[in-house]
């Protein structure tokens, strides 16, 4: 049982990322989606915290908004997956449950 | 495997909308079914029939009323969130004296019953929001 | 998948008041009651702010919803989980809380607030079936 | 002195807007001007007649509408905002080809310039949103 | 030449009121609306940052806002002032300009 | 008051494509440019992702309005402040950013982008007359 965890807003705006990794379980997923995939740029505090999260959980961040705010493979962190939104879809598919962090 | 979308923002002051969007239409291609879609809170707006975006950007409602056609979506308007915004279809708008109507093709007004029900039909259910 | 009670969990984490989500929180579960499903409230983060005691709306003229959370009990909206985690971040004990109870058929009234710390939040949220996010 | 108002904000889903009517009307009270008061981005939604609020909460909309006619406040919606989200006065839907319109008593459609201009011609500008 | 700062989120929610102490200057002033006013409530790591600003500004609550959120003069932080809508038309009519962190 | 040019400020703090603040505040810089005020631009906190070269709307299908920032200068637009700690927090360099420029008289075009740090962004701040926020 496992559950898929989206997160929408910067982290640097909100603490919604914060607690989204503090109520994550091992076998869940993050992904982050719309402002939320600045979390994913590498060198920030957002994305060490992001990078110790991985032990428990996997983090992917949504390909077409990481994009769309100038990111790219070379400048996402260590470790974090990028999908499309078929793999969005399969995701949450494949997890038992989703949760929002709005 | 069912999926239930419910949308908590209206067309460009949020991606939410887009964004559910998107997910909704990558799972269709994918194969999924589509329980429902709820149009919850401000998400109420997508419903609109008035709305005249520039000719360079996309059109949110239209995106939506096409989707609908297309594979014959459910896609719910919560009545209470739409009462508090102006959004209304005709026999609304009759029952409560307006003399204007604005829901857009595709869309019809319902309780929020329908998103419990939603809920419990669906094998997932995933929340587009602010 | 729809013959048998489904858990439910409503998660609230605004505050009330600054925007419209706790009241129409309250509004889905009041009305979801009705379908006899397993339903839980989580109250985290500013969340924790919508069952503050002495909530009072008369100044900024709105409807003062706070009232609602004790007609819970009555609906069998018996589990209201608090995080300790959230309170205390926010400088509230849970005697700051209201006090939100249910009827039993033994004696007094039960509360339904139940303190949680985060990973015991974790944990429940990771058995519902639906969440629906506030 | 003369006040400016800048609401960013619809109905409902934020306080915003009843902020910024709480401030106007006290500003009023106060014995200033309110120069203009400006409906950008979601505000644009205050502005639809069809609202049906339940009767035990406020009404938003005609809250203004009233404030506006008391006191011949400038109630100017943002015309780009308001094509987006489907906010039209009868000029604008016959314009665009619509079947009806929306806006309510006392507010006008305008461009962005009476921003601008309410900018330049107000003593102090205060914006309420989200 | 002062500036009335206007704080409408909570700072257990986003960095508004953290960006808005950073830019405050001498003699300027903030209010906190609408979910703002839960930073004032005393005991708090938001209240003890506002405590520390009093020494360059004013910190200003909205009375009705605060009452709606079960607040009260006992539970506010010390050397917050508490002012209704009149007063906070004052505020905006006494400072030079007013800066909204949205 | 009407008389004289006004300084106004447009302060950015949003990231963009998330919201449409970015979008619509660009609007009304260049409707506001013909009203031939003292204009400047603030990006600090999340808004100066707003300006961060290679962006790509393609994948969300919205409009890339970021390539209008370019046209900022054609408006006399030439004033944009970008705080040094905003970028340092969020992993970025001056570098990362559009080049964003404007025609002098005399030789190349010179950058519009004018970093500073904090306190000097609370100065420029506190010098205008009109504070527009998005």
């Amino acid at each position: 049982m496992s559950t898929l965890h989206t997160v929408n807003k910067s982290p640097f705006d909100g603490t919604s990322l914060t607690s989204c990794l503090a109520h994550c379980l091992p076998g869940d997923a993050v992904i982050l989606i719309e402002d939320g995939v600045v979390a994913a740029r590498k060198g920030t505090a957002a994305a060490t915290a992001i990078e110790a999260s991985l032990a428990q959980c996997k983090v992917y961040v949504l390909g077409p908004d990481a994009a769309a705010r100038g990111m790219n493979g070379e400048t996402l962190a260590t470790g974090v997956e990028t999908v499309d939104y078929g793999g969005f879809v399969e995701l949450a598919a494949t997890h038992d449950r989703t949760q929002s962090w709005l | 495997m069912k999926f239930a979308i419910v949308v908590n923002e209206g067309p460009y002051t949020h991606q939410a909308s887009d964004t559910a969007y998107q997910f909704t239409k990558a799972a269709l291609e994918a194969g999924h079914e589509i329980e429902r879609v709820f149009f919850y809170h401000d998400g109420v707006n997508n419903a609109t029939r008035l709305t005249v975006p520039p000719q360079d950007e996309r059109n949110v409602q239209r995106n939506w009323s096409e989707l609908g056609k297309a594979h014959g979506l459910d896609m719910v308007v919560c009545i209470a969130a739409a009462q508090r915004r102006g959004i209304l279809d005709e026999n609304e708008a009759k029952r409560q004296g307006k003399d204007a109507d604005n829901i857009a093709e595709g869309f019809r007004i319902s309780g929020l019953g329908q998103l419990i029900d939603a809920g419990i039909q669906a094998d997932r259910l995933v929340t587009f929001g602010d | 998948m729809s013959d048998e009670a489904r858990k439910f969990l409503y998660v609230n984490r605004k505050a009330p008041h600054g925007s419209i989500y706790a009241l129409e929180s309250l509004e889905v579960v009041l009305i979801g009651a009705a379908f006899e499903q397993d339903v839980s409230l989580a109250f985290l983060d500013d969340g924790v702010f919508q069952i503050v005691k002495g909530q009072d709306t008369k100044g900024i003229a709105t409807k003062n919803f706070s009232n609602t959370y004790r007609a819970l009990g009555d609906y069998d909206v018996r589990k209201l989980y608090v995080e300790q985690e959230s309170l205390d971040e926010r400088g509230l004990t849970v005697d700051d809380l209201m006090e939100l109870t249910h009827d039993t058929d033994d004696e007094d009234d039960l509360t339904s607030i139940i303190v949680v710390n985060r990973s015991e939040m974790a944990k429940i949220m990771s058995e519902q079936d639906v969440i629906l996010s506030f």
